[in-house]
């Protein structure tokens, strides 16, 4: 579907803040979904990138950091133009929660939601933020203070915004696991942990959830062909051994039943 | 509107237009996009006697106007495919093609007996670069493609395709050996075998090293190769390989291709198989012929 | 900047940036847009014993990010090279690289010998599809590779680069003939088999219908095979195949390759052989390498 | 070299008239040359293009046709974009004429100067007929009214402008090549032809010159690669059997040695 691009933005350098207008997508768009879009130039396959807000069900936001060839050409891109988009494509992070008779709702939790976000992994959490039950609690991991992003508005969808960054210049020195740790450790009741970030992380966090008995969801990353489901090429494996696609089985998946080494 | 039908081996598709084995699953995803009724024939993903896992991913990886793909025949198996794919695909007014792979002859022979009658006709899969054992090795062998054609050839209760390798010196051959093995119908070509790598990792972009290769980029090889075949056998033909646009495709029908698949082309576009037969379609419409089967082969050679 | 020169058959090439051949003449065209002398090698356009006319036109059509050549090996023979070339060549430090064409085994040892050692390496083109007699059919070939191999080898005064054709079922084997034939080093790809048809006038662009595929659509082919040989044989490699940048390069030099060739780039950009031999520099520099040797096979597999 | 489009002009329909600023070409750029222009898009190799004229030493200007891929991306370039070009390229037409003593050198000639263009082979006689020691007479062939081209700016570089169009919608209905012939039987003297269009109109006034023992100059035209006489893919044959090459050694040959079925 080609959207226009009806204002760009640019967070810091690499960094773009993409608002295209497309109201059939805003009005399916789910938080955890993405957009697969074709970047032009030399590029040949298109790119999944995460829908990051919807904007008054018309305008669909995405923030992309510049990684190679076809978000090069992609930050190229000036308003006016139209981008070639699929979407919104896959399953969605489940924001419902059960009550006390155990039936699925939206009723709202007592413990915290907790989202855990790391590096470009952190943008789809934003429209996420707003549309818990309650305001989630979240646990930001960065490189260094140069490379934050969205916390501002973080603070106005969350209950409260903590930041790691690898070298300590902003926040905690090590990682965002440490504070979600921390956090365990000091006694917090969590309900359910939202995870998107690299694999690595979100490995850490699924364990940690896992073996203290919360809820956690995580968003798988792969590299895609079709990103409908047909080409089989995204597969990511889960613990008993079957291969699911993570552009529709996914990209979400319960934290327990990753294989994050398979 | 000009008559896009055509004949293959016996069976009516009412255009010339399917799909690539393996790019379009079992048809579910696309369904979505457009009405499966419009395709002459859906190829479905290579179907095996017992469900596969695959290989590891990165199983895809951009190159120049095209990619390269390691999935290594991931599927749920051909008991499964039966009770909970055919009957919803059933739905559509369009032939359905079983793609067969195997490690072995007996695996194909296996497939291909339990899939029966079932669909309406099969491709037999000797061609694809991703598994360790069967596929490509059979495929790039004109002895071991007789044989293997001719076994399951032997339990068919529907047409039979044989799908050919471009990795070999000798495409005719090939063709020859099908033939002889007594195939229905040839198709080609599937991916050429390439490598990508990431030159900061140091490691190829596919954890399993190498991938078939396809999109644009092979055209020109598939185009010859396709010209090659139907200088070699009188067998009905359906090529493929970067197929993007109705021009694409009437080259290859011009070299000699009765029916045309798109693959990777609908992985970028999920129109692509719509585009393509009506570009078909207009080409037809524009040079005045009535029917798709009178370029079929019309490619004038100029020396 | 790192070191850039390398050994290939105890020839020292300045760096390991050579021409196709056949895509650079005999150098005077695109020495009016650098100095040669910054090459580590340049690799001529076929030479014969005799004059060869060529095919006729056109000769090239493009294709999706590469083109076909039908030139079919067009030169005025070795002996007017000798002449009227070879002493205005020899004014670039650089080393010069003869590719040897003919028909007939004998004609390429004619052409080795007429050359005698005026020239500093052999290239042995035996996978030139574009010609009716010699060329891709000797190449195609692994018993006709060791044994034309081992004809030149036996004449020539020079190192002796045995350069392959794709067009093959199993490179490795054909690596292994030319090493058992006595080759002193491999260079590969020649170009992809192809076909492009002119669907208004139903012929093939190409007056000679079928023409070599080059350029960056066959650059994974190209990678994986420079990578299978790396595996087969010991010899050094000179790779080629699409390679347009100085990472494109770097993408051979860790499959395996000792030495690059730049061809078909070229003949969009005259400045890509600088363009890749200064990006493999920057290559070098940001990773902290000392000498292109230490990347030289580095790639690591997945498994 | 990359040069700025400084002015896009369009004659009609499919037809762009471009100035690029590339004082460097413009400077050496003689009647004759072409460009070697990268078109973009999905197009991989140049297309060589006729330079039309050079303005004040700065400039130049070349008209194509949109034909197929390459053409048609090469319209859609907009003033202020920078086109990649290679040029000048090939030879030029020989413009000296020798005086008595048979020494070339740049006498005006007695006799007639003739251009003969047919369809886009008339864009690079327009340059060449402002550089002649005098005002050549041009014999222009066009598919219709429609298509016709340039006829006002060659009314002023040329002394005569004659027209023939296929179906008579304009001038002489027929060939172009008629008025040649014509113009020859009632007797004019003709010092010398210049041609360039396609094939079988140049075939006829090749023979038509050549037979009447008038020296004539072609220019070719052939699919090419690098534009530089590297690749050899671009060849012409001659009579003498030999194959040249139109970029290197042409595109302007002496229509006594081209063999136009070779
Ligand atoms: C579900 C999903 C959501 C994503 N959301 C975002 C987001 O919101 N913001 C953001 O900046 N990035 C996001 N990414 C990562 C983004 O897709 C890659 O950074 C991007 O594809 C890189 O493309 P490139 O052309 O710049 O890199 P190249 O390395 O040139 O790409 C080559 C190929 O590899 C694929 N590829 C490379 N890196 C990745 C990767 N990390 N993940 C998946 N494919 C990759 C490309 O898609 C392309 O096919 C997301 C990825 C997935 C799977
Ligand atoms: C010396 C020379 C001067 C020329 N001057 C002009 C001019 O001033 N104005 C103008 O409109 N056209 C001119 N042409 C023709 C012009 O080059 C072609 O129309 C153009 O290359 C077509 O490209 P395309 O991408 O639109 O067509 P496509 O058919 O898509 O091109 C495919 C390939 O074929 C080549 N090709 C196709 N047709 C021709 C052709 N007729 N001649 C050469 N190559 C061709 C292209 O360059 C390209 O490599 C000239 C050609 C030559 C050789
Ligand atoms: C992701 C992917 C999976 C494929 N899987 C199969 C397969 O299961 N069986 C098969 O015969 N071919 C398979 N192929 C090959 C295609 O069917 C087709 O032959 C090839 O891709 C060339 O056509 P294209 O360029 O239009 O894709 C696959 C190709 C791709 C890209
Ligand atoms: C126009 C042209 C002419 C060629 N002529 C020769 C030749 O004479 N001898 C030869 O060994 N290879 C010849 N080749 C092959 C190239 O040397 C090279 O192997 C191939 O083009 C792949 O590299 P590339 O993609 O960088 O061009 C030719 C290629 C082209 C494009
Ligand atoms: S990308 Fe095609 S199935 Fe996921
Ligand atoms: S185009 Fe390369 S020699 Fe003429």
């Amino acid at each position: 579907m080609l959207c226009e691009l009806v204002a760009k933005g640019q967070i810091r350098r690499g960094l773009f803040d993409y608002i295209v207008d497309c109201p059939d997508m805003a009005m399916k768009a789910k938080p955890g979904q993405f957009l697969h879009v074709l970047c032009g130039g030399d590029t040949y396959l298109r790119r999944p990138i995460s829908i990051c807000d919807v904007i008054e069900n018309r305008l669909v936001r995405f923030i992309f950091e510049v990684r190679g060839k076809g978000t090069k050409e992609l930050a190229r891109a000036k308003e006016g133009d139209r981008l070639d988009i699929l979407g919104p494509l896959g399953n969605s992070f489940d924001i419902s929660f059960s009550d006390e008779t155990g039936e699925s709702s939206s009723s709202v939790p007592e413990g915290d939601i907790v989202l855990i976000g790391g590096g470009i992994g952190i943008f789809p959490l934003l429209y996420l933020s707003k549309s818990l039950p309650k305001k989630p609690k979240i646990l930001l991991g960065f490189r260094d203070a140069e490379s934050m992003a969205l916390v501002r508005e973080f603070s106005k969808s969350c209950e409260d915004v903590f930041i790691a960054s690898d070298d300590g210049s902003v926040g905690h020195k090590g990682f965002v696991t440490d504070l979600l740790k921390n956090s365990i450790e000091s006694g917090n009741k969590i309900e359910r942990i939202y995870t998107c970030g690299p694999k690595p992380m979100m490995k850490i966090v699924a364990e940690t959830a896992v073996s203290n008995g919360i809820d956690c969801q995580v968003s798988m990353e792969e590299r895609m062909g079709c990103g409908v489901g047909a080409c089989v090429t995204c597969t990511c494996t889960l613990k008993d051994g079957s291969r699911k696609r993570v552009c529709k089985d996914g990209p979400i998946f319960n934290a327990s039943e990753v294989d994050f080494d398979g | 509107m000009a008559d896009l039908s055509v004949n293959i081996a016996g069976v009516e598709w009412k255009n010339p237009v399917t799909t690539g084995s393996g790019t379009f699953g079992f048809g579910r995803e696309y369904a979505e996009y457009f009405d499966l009724s419009n395709i002459g024939a859906i190829c479905l993903k290579a179907i095996s006697a017992k469900p596969r896992l695959g290989n590891k991913s990165p199983r895809i990886a951009e190159v120049t106007k095209g990619m390269l793909n390691s999935v290594g025949l991931q599927n749920p198996g051909a008991e499964y495919f039966l009770e909970n794919e055919l009957p919803w695909l059933r739905q559509f007014d369009t032939k359905l093609i079983a793609n067969l792979c195997g490690s072995t002859i007996e695996d194909y022979v296996e497939v291909a007996e339990i899939l029966g009658n079932k669909l309406d006709m099969f491709e037999l899969n000797i061609s694809c670069p991703n598994v360790k054992e069967g596929g490509m090795a059979f495929g790039t062998d004109a002895k071991m493609i007789e044989e293997i054609t001719s076994k399951v050839k032997a339990v068919s209760k529907v047409p039979l395709i044989v799908k050919l390798s471009p990795n070999v010196t000798d495409i005719a051959e090939m063709a020859k050996a099908a033939e002889a093995g007594g195939a229905d119908a040839i198709s080609l070509i599937n991916t050429l075998l390439g490598m990508k790598i990431d030159i900061n990792t140091r490691r190829p972009v596919l954890n399993n090293n190498m991938g078939g290769m396809s999109g644009p980029a092979v055209m020109p090889v598939a185009v010859r190769m396709v010209y090659q075949v139907r200088q070699a056998v009188k067998l009905p033909i359906i090529g493929m390989g970067g197929i993007t646009t109705g021009e694409d495709a009437v080259e290859f029908l011009l070299a000699g291709a009765d029916a045309v698949s798109v693959g990777t082309a609908g992985i970028v576009d999920p129109y692509a198989w719509i585009k393509v037969r009506n570009g078909i379609n207009d080409y037809l419409d524009k040079n005045g012929y009535e029917s798709v089967n009178d370029i079929v082969g019309k490619l004038e050679m100029n020396n």
